[in-house]
């Protein structure tokens, strides 16, 4: 409806190969853009900055780690906190042990290191597929949090792997606002999403599908398997990283090996199923999914249970919570398998289609 | 299906005439003595044949025959256990079916192997892989090396699309698309590599004949326009004995058969194993 | 001194040929686009510079393998660039360019090529290239054939084939050996030339070559191209048959006076996307593709949801009421204005953009009548859909209605320039700057059609109405007069009639009789959908036509023709007294109509000569009849009814209030 | 020396109990194709309806059976609601419902009995076995070696199941061929909802052994983790792998535990208990390594 694509004909293929090659998406994404930028450090609140305009856009980049992995090229990752993990320590150690390292250049240390990390255990899928592989990544999972608790150097000798992540400053500016803490991470967030956008709609990214869709006429073409899924463990663990470090080092501030568990793991897989696997928009959809609900739940439930008269505890709550996400997971899996952005995809295309059906 | 089988085969008889201009070169890719077994199975026993350069060469035989396998072994899915093969005067027994690609080796599946998650124009870039040399880190970005040589190769694709004619076609997922177009689109993605030797895998079966007769046209042209090689596995023999230059006969796992179609024709070991049979 | 041709002259007199205005926009719009061609899946951009390389090229290349001036070109393919480039090559050397239609099969060919006399064709493809080697078997005079597309002939040995690369190559060897020879061969030309030949067959005979000049047709484009304010900033798509005298004047001679870009879409087949895409500002179809296109708006709006449909027919009922008004110019009061600028937002707007049409700013239809409803659904949404009255002998603009003076049952006044006279027999006489040169090799039929005083006989019957609007409401020869001498136009009526979607034909009959009766074929989908929703069973067409429910539904539209009619003056005495519906349908198969599903009027007075004869007895309610007819599998067998015979209600004519 | 033996068999009789977990994991696999990732939140599920309608009165062993007819309505429910309708899925999707499905439960569970830690008492003293205490001075649990017993006797039973019952062939010919197995008539539905019934059978034994000796509580939801492992190792569809599989882990993690820390400590200092949470994976993953589809599992050939 809002689309009027008559007239927006392409003369060449780079128009026509475009990230949005329709005008008016061009024109949403810059009002969204700015908006975020310079509309949302008026308006919103500080408890809106750290405990959800931060926590989403860093869950975010990391739902975009774990999709290119999984959404992409099609092998099942369970242990994305473990990565992130990497990628927080990582960047603590960075700050702490090299004198005078800019605090985004650890943070792309970071992010390597995890690729490295990532790489490794990544190796398995080199032999073998499916679940096989999913329960191989469970080992980075438990192997990797036992480390960072275990190694009391990693996290310079602090009682139980707890690390307190450093002062952030840029070029003498201190970020230690919410406000300005979130500015970091969306500029990061926004700069990286893009250069996933890129990377899907390239040469690496259509091999990557290729590996998904079908294994052995990909090799038959010449994608060669190895690098393939090993570049996009790297790919995948570098976002991971950088999410974990942010995660550190703009929203929580401190945190333990523990904090990086399981269930991390999961709530960022379910940001990928609800969000919609192969997508860069999904992993958005799904992280302001997974983190509204509970809270959404919090707000609503408790208050509607009491003016019911029902006996509800915080900890029906959340076990509500619990069923809730498993109910949405199932339900997805069987009515979208490609998520909520597959539904803003349909919806598109009706308003493309407007007043048309189909 | 509006064409009756002899007007099909009329034309596509009319399509090998016109093509007779066209020259065959030297051999390119030999087998010698080929012998492959799964576990205890025996799939091919001590085979051989060659190929030259700008002919079409037929495999045919029986179902479990061996065909599909003796492709698996040109481009390297299976090694054989015993022989060699010479492919541009180079020699190998195992290989990667990633190198063998790099070495101009295109293939078609039987059972349609297609990307289904992308679209046409996906499919047929992905084809390029072997052609394009940039990697990642040009990729990260929205222009610059990267950029240009993926639109200098999205030129390359749309004239395949354009050869193909599979215009209306190209931003669907090929998921969408009815088997005969699938097909098409296979044959797309490996065209797109612009293979020296294009190894077709029952590249009709399940066709009507409308759509045989367009993907007869395909082959042939292929073949006499871009010069390549075609080596291509089909169960129907009419259109075999028509397009190819020699067929080589399977049966069983070896070989009972190998010449011009006339001469396969009239070969008794063909005629029991094969012809006898369909016929 | 060849060398100081006009086109060299910057400041003289304006261009006069083609070739003369693509130097000129070479000149000062070389950058501007003027050609596009969808193809590699992106529009594929010329400018007007490269074009005019190109077409020097191509003309170079038709001069070095031998053609001369007066030569005659043949092509034949979809609208490709390097095709429209190829008819002002052939112009530059004094060619004549002989566009032919790309779906004719090879006999109908041969007649234009033997007629013309044709040595050299360019064919798109492949399989028209096998067309004219067809031909060349009966035409033995056409030596050379060049093709635009490589696909397919690289086995072709035969002689004179020569590929359009090729022919390019040949031409830019001949630019650098003598680079003023194009130059000179342009400046020889004057307008007074024949531009181009067009072949018509009309609605009888032969086809004959139609010559126009160089004049006739920029002068006729650049009137037509002011009337509407046309300027370089303007779009068209390509898409109608080249052969055809309106791709001439909307393609190439109105793009050579404007300076504007003309869009070639990728193939037949994607017309529509390609429109959706290039989003044309100027556009013209007939009657019949906006017809099919608001049928299959309708259809798939039917598949829409409940609130979406409701929304939409909501919406068109106010844009029906208002929408034509805003157009016009007209007051509208705010609430309205209101209504339809949310249906804009909701329904007109996105429609618009979704068939294409989101930038018209002028948009034509001719050729044949278009329902009003049909015409006044497009308008209501705010496209400027206008008439215009055309042929081939007078470069298309003989008529052509002014923004704001827009009506669905007329043509418009006459185009700048242009003078219209009524005959006595009511046929409509033109005069004007685009009245063709004569017909080739045909000084019979050009006297026949052209008077000495250049007044062109256009074969249709028609009148000026009260506000000076130009009416057309027959073939001149099928026009008869009733008894009391009132004019009699039968197709008029059969048109209003099959306006309605009820009625699939109708014949009506009245010549030199008192008063006009018909006969009706209903639409037996329509009808039979009414039917089926109102539980009425029946079983078949024979059935339902006899049906009393549906006489009474056919009587409506009968009726609301004669109000329509009385409201005109001179058509007031075409109401229709008798009518009856036939009990089968009108056949191509049994002789009851062309191929081309025309009526073939005597052959049906004939066969139902008694059915006509109980119409004008006004003592029969009904009448017996028994029709042999022919179904599809050759089997013959008989149909059998007795067929009502209803009056419909008349009204007194309107005394027409004189104005102006 | 006796150290080392304690440890082997203290090992081998936990590994007992993973092959327990594991197994609701092979039956299910194996009609089905599905890796039921639930399996650990179904032991969960279990113990808790024993306990819960053990608090309500109920006597233990009529317990036992509402809870087995808690797990059969459970495993109808999965079967019904969520697997039928991903017939035809990829096996990936499968797989991430039943990580929904582990969710699903772990909240429903305590939703329906609370979410205290509470006991299970079987009445099987967890003391060592004088015996074998005076005579080898090895401590070898009684409560382990009758829950090995149980768990063994229990795999005897399925094994039987399978091989000599009408309905345990039927369930094989599903595992080899779905198509087939529909065609010799036998209807899969009804098949499946078995196998779920089954596998939630096993589950509850699991269970009631898992709870009565750590206690019912969140944590046994984690017993399929350790069951994984043993799965990689024994291969997904092969009933003998999860045994010899839960064998091997059981042991090599006891003995790694014991001797492992005090290796690494003597590299790097500090602390390295708690190996036993991932040393499994890598042992499994190492293992995989050299042979992908398991010890016990079917190679498969790509055919293309």
């Amino acid at each position: 409806m809002l689309y009027r694509e008559a007239g927006q004909f392409k003369a060449s293929f780079a128009e026509d190969m475009q990230i949005f090659p329709i005008r008016q998406d061009r024109i949403a994404i810059g009002l969204l853009l700015a908006f975020a930028f310079l509309g949302v450090p008026l308006f919103a609140s500080e408890y809106w900055f750290s405990a959800i305009l931060i926590p989403f856009l860093i869950f975010a980049l990391a739902a975009i780690g774990l999709n290119i992995l999984t959404g992409y090229c099609g092998q099942l990752s369970l242990g994305t906190a473990a990565f992130m993990a990497v990628g927080a320590y990582a960047a603590y150690n960075f700050q702490l042990r090299v004198e005078g390292i800019p605090i985004l250049v650890s943070f792309v240390l970071a992010g390597f290191t995890a690729a490295a990390v990532g790489v490794l255990f990544g190796l398995p899928s080199l032999r073998i597929k499916g679940f096989y592989l999913a329960v191989a990544t469970l080992a980075a999972q438990f192997f990797i949090v036992w480390v960072l608790t275990k190694f009391p150097w990693l996290s310079n000798n602090s009682s139980s792997g707890v690390i307190s992540a450093q002062k952030i400053q840029i070029l003498g500016f201190g970020f230690d606002t919410p406000v300005s803490k979130y500015l970091l991470v969306l500029g990061i967030v926004v700069v990286m999403a893009l250069a996933a956008k890129n990377l899907a709609r390239s040469g690496t990214g259509r091999a990557w599908m290729a590996v998904r869709d079908m294994d052995v006429a990909a090799q038959v073409i010449g994608i060669p398997l190895m690098q393939t899924k090993l570049t996009a463990f790297a790919v995948s663990s570098f976002y991971s990283g950088v999410a974990g470090a942010l995660y550190a080092f703009c929203y929580l501030g401190s945190v333990e090996p523990d904090g990086f568990n399981l269930d991390l793991s999961f709530r960022i897989l379910f940001m990928v199923i609800i969000g919609g696997v192969g997508t860069v928009l999904g992993s958005f959809l799904g992280a302001a999914f997974i983190l509204l609900l509970p809270i959404f739940l919090d707000n609503t439930l408790l208050p509607t249970a009491h003016a019911l008269g029902l006996p509800f505890s915080n900890a029906t709550v959340s076990h509500i919570q619990f069923m809730l996400f498993g109910a949405l997971i199932m339900f997805f899996l069987i009515v979208e398998p490609h998520g909520l952005a597959r539904l803003w995809q349909i919806t598109k295309e009706k308003l493309r289609l407007w007043p048309f059906p189909h | 299906m509006t064409m009756k089988l002899n007007e099909f085969q009329q034309s596509v008889g009319d399509a090998v005439a016109e093509t007779a201009g066209r020259k065959i070169g030297d051999v390119i890719l030999s087998l010698e003595h080929i012998s492959l077994a799964f576990g205890g199975v025996k799939a091919l026993t001590d085979i051989s044949f060659d190929v030259r350069e700008g002919e079409i060469r037929a495999i045919i035989g029986p179902n479990g025959a061996g065909k599909s396998s003796m492709l698996n072994v040109i481009n390297g899915v299976y090694h054989p256990q015993q022989g060699r093969i010479v492919f541009h005067g180079t020699e190998r027994r195992a290989m990667e079916p990633h190198k063998a690609a790099r070495q101009g080796i295109a293939r078609t599946f039987q059972n349609i192997a297609l990307f289904k998650g992308m679209s046409v124009l996906d499919n047929l870039m992905t084809g390029r892989v072997t052609k394009m040399h940039h990697g990642l880190l040009t990729h990260l970005l929205g222009f610059g090396p990267g950029r240009r040589e993926e639109l200098a190769h999205r030129q390359k694709v749309e004239e395949v699309i354009d050869f193909l004619e599979i215009q209306h076609i190209r931003k669907t997922p090929v998921g969408r698309l009815p088997y005969g177009l699938q097909k098409r689109v296979e044959l797309g993605r490996a065209l797109a590599a612009e293979p020296s030797l294009l190894l077709l895998d029952e590249p009709m079966a399940g066709m009507n004949v409308e759509e045989k007769e367009d993907m007869c046209r395909f082959i042939l042209d292929v073949n006499d326009q871009m010069g390549t090689t075609i080596v291509l596995i089909e169960h129907d023999m009419g259109v075999v004995m028509d397009i190819s230059d020699r067929v080589v006969v399977l049966d069983y796992g070896k070989k009972i058969g190998d010449g011009v179609p006339d001469d396969v024709k009239a070969n008794p070991d063909v005629i029991k194993a094969y012809l006898g049979a369909g016929h | 001194m060849p060398e100081s041709g006009l086109s060299r002259q910057a400041p003289g007199p304006a261009p006069d040929t083609f070739p003369r205005l693509l130097a000129e926009h070479a000149r000062i719009r070389g950058e501007r686009p003027a050609v596009r061609e969808k193809e590699f899946g992106i529009w594929q951009t010329y400018t007007w510079a490269e074009a005019a390389e190109q077409v020097r090229a191509i003309a170079c290349g038709l001069a070095e393998i031998g053609f001369k001036r007066g030569d005659r070109l043949a092509i034949i393919g979809d609208n490709r660039p390097r095709l429209y480039w190829s008819i002002c090559a052939a112009q530059a050397l004094g060619g004549i360019p002989v566009p032919m239609y790309q779906d004719a099969v090879a006999q109908e060919m041969a007649f234009v090529m033997a007629d013309a006399e044709i040595r050299f064709a360019i064919a798109e493809d492949q399989e028209q290239v096998d067309k004219l080697l067809d031909v060349r078997n009966t035409v033995p005079a056409l030596a050379h054939i060049l093709y635009d597309d490589p696909r397919g002939m690289r086995h072709y040995a035969q002689a004179g084939l020569l590929s359009l690369d090729a022919l390019q190559a040949r031409g830019l060897e001949r630019v650098m050996r003598e680079p003023g020879f194009y130059d000179a061969e342009v400046a020889q030309g004057s307008g007074a030339d024949v531009a181009i030949m067009l072949y018509t067959s009309g609605t009888t005979g032969t086809p004959k070559g139609v010559m126009l000049s160089h004049a006739n047709l920029l002068v006729t484009a650049k009137n037509a191209a002011d009337f509407d304010g046309l300027t370089e900033r303007d779009e068209i798509l390509s898409y109608l048959p080249m052969a055809w005298v309106g791709d001439n004047i909307f393609s190439c001679a109105q793009a050579y006076v404007t300076g504007f870009c003309i869009n070639c879409p990728e193939s037949s087949e994607t017309v529509m996307t390609d429109l959706r895409e290039i989003g044309p500002t100027y556009y013209f179809a007939p009657p019949r593709v906006f017809e099919n296109l608001l049928t299959s708006v309708m259809i798939r709006m039917e598949d829409a949801g409940a609130i979406k449909r409701r929304l939409f027919h909501h919406f068109m009922t106010v844009a029906k009421r208002v929408g034509p008004k805003i157009l016009d110019g007209e007051t509208v009061s705010l609430l309205d204005r209101l209504h339809y600028g949310l249906g804009q937002l909701l329904v007109y707007g996105p429609l618009r953009n979704v068939l294409g049409f989101s930038r018209v700013r002028v948009g034509y239809t001719a050729g044949e009548a278009i329902g009003p409803e049909i015409f006044s659904f497009y308008r209501s949404l705010g496209i400027n859909l206008k008439q215009l009255y055309g042929q081939t002998e007078g470069c298309v603009f003989i008529c052509m209605q002014p923004h704001n003076e827009v009506f669905a049952d007329t043509v418009g006044p006459p185009a700048p320039g242009v003078e219209i006279r009524i005959a006595d027999n009511g046929e409509v006489l033109y005069r004007g700057p685009g009245v063709f040169q004569a017909y080739f090799k045909n000084p019979e039929s050009t006297a026949s059609t052209k008077t000495p005083e250049g007044w062109v006989h256009t074969g249709d019957a028609g009148y000026f109405d009260a506000r000076g609007h130009l009416k057309i409401i027959d073939r001149a020869k099928d026009v008869g007069r009733l008894t009391d001498g009132n004019l009699f136009a039968p197709k008029y009526i059969e048109n209003k009639l099959k306006f309605f979607p009820n009625i699939k034909e109708a014949v009506a009959f009245g010549d030199g009789r008192g008063q006009v009766c018909a006969f009706i074929n209903i639409d037996i989908s329509a009808v039979g959908n009414w039917a089926e929703r109102r539980n009425l069973a029946y079983a078949g067409y024979t059935d339902l036509a006899g049906r009393p429910e549906v006489y009474a539904l056919i009587r409506d539209c009968v009726e609301q023709v004669n109000a329509d009619l009385a409201a005109d003056e001179k058509m007031a005495a075409c109401q229709i007294h008798r009518f009856l519906i036939l009990h089968k349908e009108l056949d191509a198969d049994d002789g009851e109509l062309t191929r081309t599903r025309k009526v073939r009027r005597r052959f049906i007075e004939e066969k139902y000569g008694t059915l006509i004869e109980a119409l004008y007895d006004e003592t029969k309610t009904s009448c017996y009849i028994e029709t042999q007819v022919k179904y599809e599998d050759g089997r013959s067998g008989l149909i059998a009814a007795d067929l009502r015979i209803e009056s419909a209600r008349v009204f007194p004519a309107a005394v027409t209030q004189r104005a102006a | 020396m006796q150290f080392f033996f304690e440890a082997l068999i203290g090992g081998l009789l936990s590994g007992v109990m993973y092959s327990l977990v594991a197994l609701g994991f092979v039956l299910i696999y194996k009609a089905s194709g599905v890796f039921n990732f639930a399996q650990g939140a179904m032991v969960f599920f279990a113990a808790l309806s024993v306990v819960g309608f053990a608090g309500k009165g109920v006597p233990l062993p009529l317990a036992i059976v509402l809870a087995f007819g808690a797990m059969v309505l459970l495993g109808l429910a999965t079967e019904r609601f969520v697997l039928r309708k991903l017939v035809g899925q990829p096996p990936i999707s499968l797989f991430m419902a039943t990580i929904g499905l582990t969710f699903f439960i772990e909240g429903l569970a305590p939703m329906l009995w609370g979410d205290a830690v509470q006991a299970i008492d079987l009445g099987i003293q967890d003391e060592p076995i004088p015996w074998l205490l005076e005579r080898f001075d090895i401590v070898v649990s009684r409560f382990d070696l009758v829950a090995s017993g149980i768990a063994a006797a229990l795999v005897v039973v399925l094994a039987i199941f399978f091989q000599k019952t009408r309905i345990g062939r039927a369930l094989r010919a599903v595992a080899d061929d779905h198509q087939a197995a529909l065609s010799i008539g036998i209807p899969l539905e009804r098949i499946w909802a078995i196998v779920w019934a089954v596998a939630g059978f096993v589950a509850l034994v699991a269970g009631l052994l898992w709870g009565s000796r750590n206690g019912v509580q969140f944590a046994l939801t984690f017993t399929a983790l350790k069951a994984l492992p043993v799965l990689v190792l024994g291969g997904f569809d092969s009933v003998a792998g999860a045994i010899v599989g839960g064998l091997i882990i059981g042991a090599s993690e006891k003995l790694a535990e014991i001797y492992l820390p005090p290796l690494m400590q003597a590299g790097f200092g500090g602390n390295f208990g708690g190996i036993e949470g991932w040393f499994p994976y890598v042992l499994a993953l190492l293992f995989l390594l050299v042979r992908p589809e398991g010890l016990f599992g079917e190679k498969h050939i790509d055919r293309v």
